[in-house]
């Protein structure tokens, strides 16, 4: 199987984009050799533990030396070459902490939480295309498969608060429920926009749509509008501020995980931060156009000279670009109350995200929108 | 005549069941001791139903040293170091406080010099404390990076401060009949540095919080002070001028060389958490006209009239001196029997002790993230409610 | 201890020739504990000013030693930092949170109130004269309050004590606590023996007059030369 | 107002109160009995209208076996300060309580009840403030003595 890549190279000026994830190699091998079906299946099982294991000790390194340099001081410096080595001190260092499970909390519950929240978003890396080559399967029913994860994600953080027997962290629980419930409704709207203009839900097929343009400036006023909707509610989603009521710590010391100590609080910690990637991943892929590289119309030399830079390359900037955006998010604003919280969804966001719904399908009926197909 | 005596322990007995299936059943919750918004050890109980509140106890002394049981044993002088203790953002209006108050006692008349020296500290401290003040707001509400920018400022008054006073917290620097040590040359020019540096620097707290939509939803008419309520709980300072009532004792009763430096009185309207924040914020600027007015002709002088260990001789009687803190007005009321330099009964006048109380008659009906906004407007330091 | 540690197979226990393997197993783990301190923000008076806030400000940067994550729940810290006086009244809940730490969990006493009562040690009928009576502390910054700098040099204290002293298999055995600002040859027990000899015999009140007889004393005469009584 | 025409104002008010001598302000002793009824004519009444109970603190006259009450008062309208103190027995010390009459009283009261064990009649809430509910003794009295108070001298 020649690599798809090399003969993508050869032809130079519009290449097709033929996607061949891990999932179809693995199924094309499995009727002669089903011992390669089982490698494939093995090598994406470790590729996305050590994308998550590598993605959140980066995250969390570049989250603290960000937030340094936005409040100007230095961020960690002793441990390794300008403080590199810092994430994995911390790691090792909660892996070895005394596991504490609080006397009268709902054993089973508590020690299942921190899992769940993590399983949710492994399951979440496994779809989306990070270049042609690199997509570990493409489900039919992507963009659904994306909306109905990241509502069971708030299991994880209502089971952590209720179970841990502490009334700050049920408090912190009940308000991550009220909060990821409503705020999913935006999210959902915003993408079934991208889907509409698209016309398909598997996500490598939302990317090959966004071949002539990005839909964010493709459908232009339309398109914009849904990505800013999109960013805040997922923003929402995963507690980050200015929504992270949840887990705010001047108010509720420590909300959900405040009873979590060690490696439980290891993961979600981490689930927070590979949280922070899937969402600029999933904007990327529907709004920025995934590994689709910036193309202006007919402009041959320009076109072939952002054809040279390769797909995933694309896709890790963009992705890169907006978790700076959410780190920037995080640094800048103060929290907001609970209320305040849910009458931005249910009295802004919400009626503005169906006249969006409605005015995408005009703007796609009468094909105002560039390149239309 | 009888008094019933009780116990924390009787009030905090859980109340009944929720009377009708659907209504929830209030319960107890502990802003304990260590707690992030008590920067300090203060233990707030609150009764919550759900997320409002129903009822604020607040139980300090975690950090209750007894303060005025020493002051009968120890000196004016000494007792000068203790009072850098209890509010110790406005550590040098404490030491002004109590030697303002033994000098009028005992008939100490000290020069311009000494007092034009005194306001400018006392202002500069003022800046001080407020920036803290506004970067612990905005670490309160979430913008980590304000407490950030706050210290970043902090650090260069402090600088000031520890090459004129030798400390950066507990300056003990105004004694009795003076100050400690003399200013140094060059203290007047790198006063218009830092001004020069800080004027535009609250230009940028503005821009980076208080223009804010989130943090102006956070703290417009919340948790709500009329005028007449404030002065009724005894509140002083920023917290009462910005319910309206323009009681600042710079203007009302002018000590030092406040009535040579022209600068106004900073009031609210509403007396909402916005009010307050509008207040301080205001009021660094006016400090800054007055440090500027008073910068350039510092008078010449000796900067202690009486030597360091004369003893201090009190007449027999009742003396109370007070001066605008940061936080409030601090009275230091001292019955001396006459004989000796240590006072029979001292007894602090303390601002947020006063100020403290305003918060059982205002968080009631807000919810917990409102009691936050609430509580870091009013600007509490625990030690001085403690003492 | 901790999930990894509880099932960790047998090669910890000493076999022949393996002390190569277990300490330098003992030095990753030494060294990721001292390099991510997450300190507990637990401030009572003065020192919580200068030793939580300005050492995490942009001046003196606590985030360069990885600290600067100051967790509120004692579950997540494993430093405390006993910022100020400790009162009768607050000793309890002091213990009580240090309790709800998890393991491998320090103590920094900070600040001459909370290593002898500070100012308060006379005349207070609520001051609790020292930490080390509540909780076991690792390392004393004495001061009052101390520098964020004096701080600094308490953490590497702490960090230099960790990596040497602890060893995975006994985790409570730590190096005897040292004052972290004093020279290498005072250690703390020689400082309770002068204050409790001082308070017991010599009962003195003149500090001048005592402070004259003390070794240190003659030492500083000799550098500085007594100040004239004028000046 | 000067101090001299406040006394005689307030004395007017109330026959029992006589001029408190050794104070740096206008002072003006009261007997337990008339003290309320006093002070709730210095707060409405117009001309004086003491609206800020500025502080409220008691001194322990060990010798003669009494409590002496300070109450300090100011008007922010008029702007003039008055000081009314009281005297009580040591042995049964209970006064009458203001928190009506100002609500800081309340909480100021509580803080001279715990350290010097004055009741209060009549206090919503009157429980210990810094000290534990369980301390024995009351320490701001001049006899109190604390096994843990190091006594340099």
């Amino acid at each position: 199987m020649t690599l798809a890549w090399l003969k993508i190279m050869a032809v130079v000026g519009q290449p097709t984009w033929e996607v061949v994830t891990v999932a179809d190699r693995a199924s094309a091998s499995l009727e002669s050799r089903w011992y390669v079906a089982v490698a494939y299946m093995i090598v994406a099982l470790v590729a996305v533990a050590a994308m998550v294991v590598a993605l959140g000790m980066g995250l969390i390194y570049g989250e603290r030396k960000i937030a340094a340099h936005f409040q100007c001081r230095m961020g960690p410096m002793r441990v390794g070459y300008h403080g590199i080595l810092q994430s994995v001190a911390d790691t090792i260092k909660l892996l070895l902490k005394e596991d504490i499970v609080p006397a009268r909390a709902d054993r089973v519950l508590h020690l299942l939480a921190p899992f769940l929240t993590l399983v949710v978003t492994i399951l979440i890396l496994g779809v989306i295309p990070y270049s042609p080559l690199m997509q570990l399967a493409d489900v039919s029913i992507g963009v659904l498969y994306l909306t109905a994860l990241s509502g069971l994600s708030v299991l994880g953080l209502l089971l952590g608060g209720w179970s841990s027997n502490n009334k700050w962290s049920l408090l912190g629980g009940m308000r991550a429920a009220a909060q990821v419930i409503s705020y999913e409704i935006t999210a959902t709207l915003a993408l079934l926009v991208v889907t509409m203009f698209s016309g398909t839900l598997t996500l490598s097929g939302i990317v090959q749509s966004q071949a002539q343009g990005w839909w964010v400036w493709r459908a232009h006023g339309v398109g914009v509008l849904s990505m800013a909707l999109f960013i805040v509610a997922a923003t929402a989603e995963i507690n980050r501020t200015p929504f992270d009521i949840p887990e705010g710590e001047s108010e509720l010391t420590g909300g959900f995980h405040t009873e979590y100590s060690g490696l439980r609080f290891a993961f979600f910690f981490l689930a927070e931060f590979i949280n922070m990637f899937v969402v600029s991943a999933i904007t990327v892929t529907l709004f920025l156009g995934g590994w689709m590289p910036f193309r202006i119309g007919d402009w041959e030399s320009f076109n072939n000279l952002m054809g040279l830079i390769p797909p995933s390359l694309w896709f890790f900037g963009k992705s890169a670009v907006m978790v700076f955006v959410m780190m920037w998010f995080r640094w800048t604003f103060p929290r907001m109350r609970v209320d305040q919280l849910m009458r931005l969804e249910w009295k802004i966001l919400l009626p503005l995200g169906f006249c969006n719904l409605v005015v995408a399908a005009v703007v796609i009926l009468s094909k105002w929108y560039f390149f239309p197909v | 005549m009888s008094v019933t005596v009780r116990t924390l322990d009787e009030l905090l007995t859980p109340p009944t069941a929720a009377d009708s299936p659907l209504s929830t059943q209030e319960y107890f919750v502990n802003m304990g001791p260590q707690h992030p918004i008590a920067h300090g050890s203060l233990r707030i109980i609150l009764l919550l139903d759900g997320e409002t509140i129903r009822k604020v106890i607040p139980v300090p002394g975690y950090v209750h040293r007894g303060i005025e049981k020493m002051c009968e044993h120890m000196s004016y002088r000494k007792i000068i170091t203790l009072t850098d203790r209890m509010d110790y953002l406005s550590a040098l209006m404490n030491n002004w406080a109590v030697a303002r108050t033994v000098e009028k006692a005992a008939g100490i008349e000290t020069n311009s010099r000494i007092e034009t020296i005194r306001t400018l500290m006392a202002e500069l401290q003022r800046i001080q404390s407020h920036a803290l003040w506004w970067g612990v707001l905005g670490m309160d509400l979430g913008a980590f990076t304000a407490f950030l920018y706050s210290f970043r400022d902090r650090e260069i008054i402090g600088e000031i401060f520890e090459e004129t006073i030798g400390a950066r917290l507990t300056m003990n620097y105004i004694q009795p009949g003076g100050l400690m040590f003399d200013i140094l040359p060059d203290f007047a020019q790198k006063v218009k540095k830092l001004l020069a540096y800080m004027r535009p620097m609250i230009n940028e707290y503005d821009t980076l919080l208080s223009g804010n939509a989130i943090l102006q939803e956070r703290l417009r008419n919340v948790g709500i002070l009329p005028a007449k309520d404030a002065v009724a709980l005894g509140c002083t300072g920023p917290v009462v001028r910005a319910s309206g009532v323009p009681y600042d004792l710079r203007k009302v009763e002018p000590y030092g060389v406040y009535d040579k430096a022209e600068f106004d009185v900073v009031v609210g309207t509403k007396g909402d958490c916005w009010d307050r924040y509008y207040v301080r914020m205001e009021e660094m600027r006016q400090s800054i006209r007055i440090i500027e007015q008073l910068i350039d002709n510092i008078p010449e002088g000796q900067y202690m009239v009486t030597k360091y260990n004369a003893r201090l001789k009190l007449p027999k009687g009742r003396f109370y001196g007070q001066l605008e803190t940061a936080r409030g007005v601090l009275g230091v009321f001292i019955y001396s029997d006459g004989n000796g330099d240590t006072p029979y009964r001292m007894h602090f006048r303390s601002p947020n002790f006063n100020n403290l109380w305003a918060v059982t008659q205002i968080a009631p009906g807000w919810r917990i993230a409102d009691y936050i906004a609430i509580q870091s407007s009013l600007d509490l330091v625990i030690p001085d409610i403690d003492r | 201890m901790g999930i990894v540690l509880d099932r960790l197979p047998g090669f910890l226990e000493p076999i022949p020739g393996g002390s190569v393997l277990i300490t330098s197993i003992d030095a990753i783990i030494n060294w990721s504990r001292s390099n991510s301190l997450w300190p507990l923000a637990f401030g009572t008076k003065c020192c919580a000013i200068e030793m939580l806030m300005a050492t995490g400000a942009p001046h003196q940067d606590l985030a360069r030693f990885g600290a600067e994550v100051a967790r509120q729940t004692p579950r997540q810290a494993d430093l405390m930092v006993i910022a100020g006086a400790i009162v009768k009244k607050m000793a309890m809940r002091m213990r009580l949170l240090y309790e709800q730490m998890a393991e491998p969990r320090y103590v920094m006493a900070t600040g001459s109130c909370a290593i002898s009562g500070g100012p308060f040690m006379y005349h207070s009928y609520s001051i609790v004269r020292g930490a080390d009576e509540v909780v076991p502390v690792d390392v004393y910054v004495p001061g009052c309050p101390p520098r964020p700098e004096a701080f600094f040099y308490g953490l590497m204290t702490l960090q230099k004590m960790i990596r040497q002293g602890e060893t995975i298999r006994k985790p409570g055995i730590r190096k005897k606590p040292v004052l972290a600002a004093l020279p290498q040859g005072i250690t703390i027990d020689d400082l309770h023996a002068q204050q409790q000899e001082m308070l017991e015999h010599d009962n003195m009140v003149d500090v001048e007059q005592a402070a004259a007889q003390k070794i240190w004393a003659t030492r500083l005469d000799q550098w500085i030369p007594k100040p004239s009584k004028n000046s | 107002m000067d101090t001299e025409a406040l006394e005689k104002l307030v004395m007017g008010l109330e026959a029992q109160c006589r001029k408190r001598e050794q104070a740096d302000r206008a002072a003006v002793d009261v007997p337990v009995s008339a003290l309320e009824p006093l002070m709730r004519k210095l707060r409405n009444e117009d001309p004086l209208s003491f609206d800020l109970l500025l502080d409220h603190t008691a001194i322990d006259h060990i010798h003669e076996g009494l409590f002496e009450m300070v109450y300090l008062l100011y008007s922010t309208r008029h702007g003039h300060h008055l000081m009314v103190t009281c005297e009580i027995p040591r042995m049964d010390s209970i006064a009458p309580t203001l928190s009506d009459l100002w609500p800081i009283a309340h909480w100021q009261e509580r803080e001279v009840f715990d350290l010097f064990g004055i009741g209060y009649d009549g206090h919503p809430d009157l429980r210990r403030l810094f000290l534990e509910d369980g301390w024995k003794g009351y320490p701001l009295r001049k006899g109190y003595t604390d096994p843990d108070m190091l006594e340099p001298a």
